[in-house]
């Protein structure tokens, strides 16, 4: 078999800059960028998305999509891409957060943002730890987890427990969809590369509010090399946040969270007055 | 007329992270510390997050320290190539520059100044003392400076090596005479 | 022939590509360093490339251009 | 010339934002302000606009900052405490670059304190809405026509200089009833080439952001940013003069304290004693070269404020110590009587021998 | 039957001071005020209870209960009552919210406090609108509901979905019990008087964190009779937020939180590793 | 005495907050302070105090208020993005009267800015931590050492005036390491008849609260605040003179800049030109007294900041503009190098002929 | 023989406790006002009371205190 | 001399919440826009939450309004108690006090003003007015003031009376009028 002219199969998505990114060698913050870029080129949406980029170790982001960027306060993402998307419907609007900016300190933004059914997608990356400030304890550092500021390991007795997101939010009527991934794996990068583009698609299609949840690491505050530290991820984050489909409101046979809200509470008489 | 370290010394540490500069850093502080002096040790926290340079700035003086950047150095101590680069300009005239010349291949000239290679992650690996090329440099400067009295670089070391890594300080005081006797 | 290219200006010699590729054909080049200070990752044998980009797919830089032919 | 019209001065200033364009409002309830929210859920489904109660004060902030760098006219609005929540979200607008207005009808303080109207946040207002260096234009109405003309200003000033413009009124000013005429409906706006509206493949990213991870960079941007307000220091101090020219006591209060100081004035030219008013309509930029110019004339000034006595420092800084400046002032919500304030400037006229 | 010497069989608890509160007529806020009291006297607490008023309609709580009282900052009395317990961990210390103060303001605060497992007891008050500042939109509001803010009845479009609180908080492992009950009869508010009891049970039993929901109302704003506030109150909002127990960690068979966390998490090394 | 040891400034506010007896620590992660909450992390399980990462800075600031309420030591850190978070709880303390730490590690702003030291929130400070009058004692330290002595100093000074009092340090003063010698443990503490403990039926119940819905109640409670705020006025101003007494150009520079600002005096002084510092140590309230009594021999004055200009004003408040005041800064994160303060006395020595 | 007694003073005439009584012995009495402007609540037939305490129950204002013999 | 109400006129409107205290204050200021006047209507909002007293203070004058807040009424409109108490000592001597006699059992003396007793809600309730007594003291204010023109005040109900509730608007005049024929 004579050899075909070369092609290229795989390069770097045109939504994402020519720049080198700061992040730590081995860090899958890289990989998930790729993904939504992936996405954005192949839907085409390079011209019509705002991105919104977090307070934590993916604050930089804005120099690294091509779209148009906007850089939050620390866990006030969900409220920018809220008035960005109210201001231009028709644009794809996405946040990208970590776990101490999405359930930490903006906390009340994620649920509000969620409940109101905000038709935003937004990248929830979950590393168990706060990257950026040199590693403490996030919100969904787990039991026993060694961090700077939990350094006898995460105890729950004082410190509590972690959050699960997608449990979190996934009774609230304005979500539509919401899937935890990780990306350890080409096969399950690929199916996260599915689910980012699943839900700006949903988003495209007006459905409500998503939401994708990446398990990743941080090697450098794990204090492991990048190989060693998707092993611990795949030992202790995974069985704790179970990869899956949280909700997917048109799986559930519905065409919007409107329509699947109103049949949840077809016996409230103020709720189904129009339908008088 | 040479400057006299044990009066005032200014010194940048400068490398990549995780080499040890800071701890180079703190040794020099403890041992000016315990000589009575006035000591001052500042690391940078620049725009890199992880894996790019690092470096500080210490200062051991007979008079209270002013600002404790350091902005035009005695002594850079390098252990990266760009560090090199960075700082070899802000070297006064008449300092001193010490590199590891394992890890750094090209050193621009200045003839005002004194350039001391050592080839410290070589010696390090060499001896044992993996990861200690740090300690190796500090000695050299120590060598190069006389800063302060042989007694506090010792005792340094057993100052700021906690309780609970002491096997770790035979290793460290032989790398700091190596580098006292190059 | 497929292939892989590795733009070294970009790669932090992190290792998931090695890990990832399924042919084990790509290792990180102990013998040169980048300017960041990393050893880059290479394809050690051009010949069994199958441009399945497992690597390219894990590299967190995009380090990583996949040619098939 | 439009028809007069009685509304509270909360209504005012939501009816006037209307006009000037804004068609976005977040806000979040809290007295002495809801009528702001009110008026604007009423009116923004009607005309396009989008009205959003927000979870809080500090998603409202985000919402403004947001649209702000969407390019839209938006404004939010709140009262002391949920003001000191903004603070954050304020100086990432002002680190930004992105314009939006913000509405303070102060009460009484510190902490819930009261719901009577206070002037108590002017050096909030004035001097730290937030961290680090950073100023914005503060307007002070006193009338509730001052209230619409002075927010409908605000959205140009916001517009032109590309910062947070901040309405300080208090729930004297809100709550009251006068007559207003409102603006004219805006229909052209400037256009918005850094706005993240999507670059639709015309032109390079656009990107909103207030980091700078290089000190020298950082500095760099604020030296730029120090230059424009320089220039608004120079070109747009606004105060009004009254009975002012051949004035021995100077009194100075800006307004819902103007309004009482102003009858207080009357009160002591009826008495003989030569006093003026002097009523800055811009506390950032003060109006420091009108207050200078009196200063060949006054013999003493008076600052009359609701609170403990904030904006007399800067009476002080204006005319550089060259005749007493005192203060007079209610605070926690208590609103001064005129003959409070008339009793305070014969006390003054007679210190001075004016 | 000869007459018994009569004797007082209902009063007004000793734990509430002798004041007459604020609230409009018929406003339930004093029914659960007295349920409270109740259970402070029963349980003889009063020495040792501190409880966190919010800002909303019961803002003036520490004027009436005769326990220790701290006004908190508008949506923060759960962190306000979390240094408390830190500070007395013997005391019992119980939140007083509302709506917009537990579940707009005070979401982040709300969910920590419930994933960190605080030994205390929040009483939620739920009447579906902001009372204190004149009948606003509350996050709990239901469609259609015409308030200030929603004048044109609660648009799901651009103002979203009531979010039902203890079916957000039920699935965080720090929560030992949530309850939602209502007052509007004399065998409601009995059994609101049991759940309240309860929560303050579970909490002297260092259990975790526990919430009573009431479904409450707000004649005034809602602009009806207290009656008939009542009854809008059970047609529209009982359907809305079910009564019942969301979690009970006891009859789960659970001693505390920590006990059925770890079962939960039996499957992650990191979690179970004491058990090593 | 003790031994003198190395450590980080951040480190030694925490351990000598610790010997202070602050058992209660809440906190957020943010740079350039992180390290207070890791040594706290460490410290308090190991004596039973309680270390715990709030959710945000508004939980820390509200778990202060809760801490401070309930009678205990206790204390909050963070940097300048945070503490605009923090004004409402603030405020709420100072209206409270409740006793609480609260270090700001400044970094570069507005906005999320840098990540380098600065001293930008100098107004925000000394002017408005949050709405409302009110009020709070400022230290700012300017070696390691006075970060321990000042914080434990801002324990006792919470609790004799019953207020939040804040430490205005900088990413230098927190990351840098010095010799510093912490004071010894303290073993004694201030009765708080007046905490919320539970009443344990042995006192009508106590009552936190900053709400006072009648006006005049509030007013008469803050009169009764300022009454105290006067009292410290007069008695806890705090500065260091260095070679003043015979300069004709006096520098105020406070905290790191006041490092530099020595350096250049120092060199002045060399050069001929009778510079000397006059450092605050308290920022609020700002050393009038000794600034006032410079007047005398002093030409002119020069205000060195980290920021864009801001003690500035106190210092022409301070001295009535009997001379030229002026002003010398870099800002964003850059730290003045003592060459440019040189050059600027030298340059203010010319012109006032010094 | 039970009864209730309405401290006045507390009652805000809202009536909860009008619509709880099963005995239907409890009214608003239109012909009296309080300080407060609202007419309070009466036992109009002490004789059928049994205490049962569903008034009291209902009260938000703790206006009712019910006597048991 | 008594004071001319057409040039100066300070009103407090006081009573419970509810009795429409402030919608009659709305009809004062109107009006004395209507005539061209500076006019102020200022509602209080004090320290009851709900169900407690209401009031608000309006200015109609030829001057420019300074504090909208009135302390030292020349007119107290009073519906309750509680009211005719708080306030019948702030009228200024040679004012008036006008009180809802049907409401307000006890009104103290005072020699220096005038009182003015309407029994204004058992006159609405009879002329099947319910709920504008309010409205018939507002006629009687006039009656006994003349602060404005006829025309305006007239003029002033159609004008704040909204469309959609515009068969409100005749109840309003014919109390409007009743009470200034008192
Ligand atoms: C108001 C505020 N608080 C705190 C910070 C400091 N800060 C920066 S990033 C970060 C957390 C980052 O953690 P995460 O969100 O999990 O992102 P990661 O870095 O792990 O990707 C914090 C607390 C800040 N910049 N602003
Ligand atoms: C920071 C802040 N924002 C807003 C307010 C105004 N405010 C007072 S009470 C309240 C809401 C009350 O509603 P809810 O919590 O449901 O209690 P309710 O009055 O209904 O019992 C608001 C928004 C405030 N005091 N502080
Ligand atoms: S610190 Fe952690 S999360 Fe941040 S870039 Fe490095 S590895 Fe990634
Ligand atoms: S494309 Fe596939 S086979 Fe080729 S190097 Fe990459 S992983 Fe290996
Ligand atoms: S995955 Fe990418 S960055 Fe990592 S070693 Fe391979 S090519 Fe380099
Ligand atoms: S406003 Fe509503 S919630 Fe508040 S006291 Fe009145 S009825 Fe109760
Ligand atoms: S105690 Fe029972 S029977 Fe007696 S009045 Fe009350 S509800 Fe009626
Ligand atoms: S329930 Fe209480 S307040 Fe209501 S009418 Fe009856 S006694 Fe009065
Ligand atoms: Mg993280
Ligand atoms: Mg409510």
């Amino acid at each position: 078999m004579a050899d075909k002219e070369p092609r290229i199969v795989f390069q770097r998505p045109k939504s994402l800059l020519p720049v080198q990114m700061h992040y730590c060698p081995g860090c899958p913050h890289g990989i998930v960028h790729r993904l939504i870029g992936e996405a954005i080129d192949k839907m085409g949406i390079e011209g019509t998305t705002v991105g919104v980029a977090p307070v934590g170790c993916a604050v930089m982001a804005y120099d690294y999509f091509a779209c148009d960027m906007i850089e939050a306060a620390h866990g006030r993402a969900p409220a920018v891409a809220t008035a960005v998307k109210r201001v231009h419907p028709e644009n794809i609007v996405f946040s990208y957060q970590g776990d101490g900016d999405l359930a930490s300190i903006g906390m009340a933004e994620t649920v509000h943002a969620a409940t109101r059914g905000e038709n935003i997608t937004v990248i929830f990356y979950n590393n168990a730890i706060y990257g950026m400030t040199g590693g403490q304890m996030a919100p969904t550092s787990l039991p026993h987890q060694v961090t700077q500021t939990s350094p006898y390991g995460r105890d729950v007795h004082t410190a509590g427990y972690p959050i699960r997101v997608c449990e979190l939010l996934k009774d609230l009527d304005g979500v539509a969809y919401l899937e935890r991934v990780t990306v350890d794996t080409p096969s399950h990068v690929r199916k996260a590369k599915r689910a980012i583009q699943k839900a700006f698609t949903y988003q495209q299609e007006k459905r409500g509010y998503t939401l994708i949840e990446i398990v990743g690491t941080c090697s450098t505050n794990w204090g492991m090399t990048p190989l060693e530290s998707m092993d611990w991820m795949r030992e202790n984050m995974l069985p704790y946040y179970p990869l899956g489909v949280y909700k997917d409101i048109v799986a559930e046979g519905y065409e919007n969270i409107h329509e699947a809200a109103k049949d949840r509470a077809k016996n409230v008489p103020i709720v189904m007055q129009e339908a008088n | 007329m040479p400057k006299d370290y044990s009066k005032d010394l200014k010194i940048i540490f400068a490398g990549f992270g995780g080499q040890g500069l800071l701890f180079a850093g703190k040794i020099v502080a403890q041992a000016g510390l315990l000589d009575g002096k006035e000591v001052s040790w500042l690391p940078s926290y620049g725009p890199e997050m992880r894996g790019g340079t690092c470096n500080c700035s210490v200062t051991v003086s007979t008079d209270p320290v002013g600002s404790p950047l350091v902005v035009e150095p005695d002594v850079v101590v390098a252990m990266n190539q760009p560090s090199v680069y960075k700082f070899i300009d802000a070297v006064v005239p008449g300092g001193l520059m010490i590199v590891d010349s394992t890890l750094v291949p090209d050193i621009p000239e200045r003839d005002d100044i004194a350039i001391v290679k050592v080839p410290s992650t070589q010696l390090a690996d060499e001896a044992g003392f993996k990861q200690l090329a740090n300690v190796i440099l500090t000695g050299k400067l120590y060598a190069e400076t006389k800063f302060c009295s042989k007694d506090a670089i010792d005792a340094a070391l057993t100052k700021i090596i906690p309780a609970r890594k002491a096997k770790l300080l035979e290793p460290n005081q032989k790398a700091l005479a190596m580098g006292m006797d190059l | 022939m497929s292939r892989i290219i590795v733009d070294e200006t970009y790669c932090k010699g992190c290792g998931l590509c090695v890990d990832a590729c399924p042919e084990g054909i790509v290792e990180l080049d102990q013998t040169r360093i980048n300017a960041k200070g990393y050893h880059p990752a290479v394809l050690v044998d051009e010949a069994k490339c199958t441009a399945c980009s497992s690597c390219a797919t894990m590299c967190p830089d995009m380090a990583i251009t996949v040619w098939r032919s | 010339m439009g028809e007069k019209v009685l509304m509270k001065g909360n209504e005012a200033v939501a009816a006037s934002a209307v006009r000037a364009g804004c068609r976005y409002y977040f806000g979040y309830p809290i007295t002495p302000q809801t009528e702001v929210a009110a008026y604007m859920s009423k009116i923004m489904p009607k005309i396009g606009g989008t009205f959003l109660q927000a979870e809080s004060e500090i998603a409202a902030i985000n919402m403004l900052y947001g649209a702000g760098a969407a390019g839209a006219r938006a404004m939010t609005s709140s009262s002391s405490p949920g003001i000191s929540l903004k603070g954050e979200g304020i100086s990432y607008m002002a680190g930004a670059d992105l314009p939006g207005v913000i509405l303070n009808v102060e009460r009484g303080g510190p902490g819930l304190g009261s719901i009577q109207p206070s002037q108590q946040d002017y050096w909030q207002a004035t001097r730290a809405m937030g961290h680090g260096d950073s100023r914005h234009i503060v307007y002070a109405p006193n009338t509730v026509q001052e209230m619409a003309d002075l927010v409908y200003l605000a959205f140009d000033k916001a517009d032109e200089y590309l910062m947070p413009v901040v309405l300080l009124a208090d729930g004297l000013l809100g709550q009251m009833m006068e007559p207003v005429e409102l603006p004219p409906e805006k229909t052209e706006f400037p256009e918005k080439p850094w706005a993240t509206t999507g670059h639709h493949n015309k032109r390079p990213h656009n990107v909103a952001n207030s980091l700078y991870l290089q000190a020298d960079k950082l500095e760099a941007k604020l030296r730029e940013r120090y230059a424009r307000y320089e220039q608004i220091e120079k070109t747009e101090q606004r105060s009004e003069a009254f009975m002012v020219d051949d004035a021995d006591i100077v009194v100075v209060a800006f307004g819902a304290s103007a309004r009482i100081a102003r009858s207080a004035v009357v009160s002591a030219r009826a008495q003989g004693i030569k006093a003026g008013l002097l009523r800055p309509i811009t506390l950032w930029p003060f109006p420091n070269d009108s207050l200078e110019a009196t200063v060949p004339q006054a013999k003493a000034y008076l600052s009359v404020e609701m609170n403990m006595g904030q904006m007399v420092d800067d009476v002080r800084l204006a005319v550089h110590d060259a005749h007493p400046v005192r203060f007079y002032g209610r605070t926690g919500g208590v609103i001064p009587a005129p003959g409070e304030v008339l009793d305070a400037i014969a006390k003054l006229a007679q210190e001075v021998g004016a």
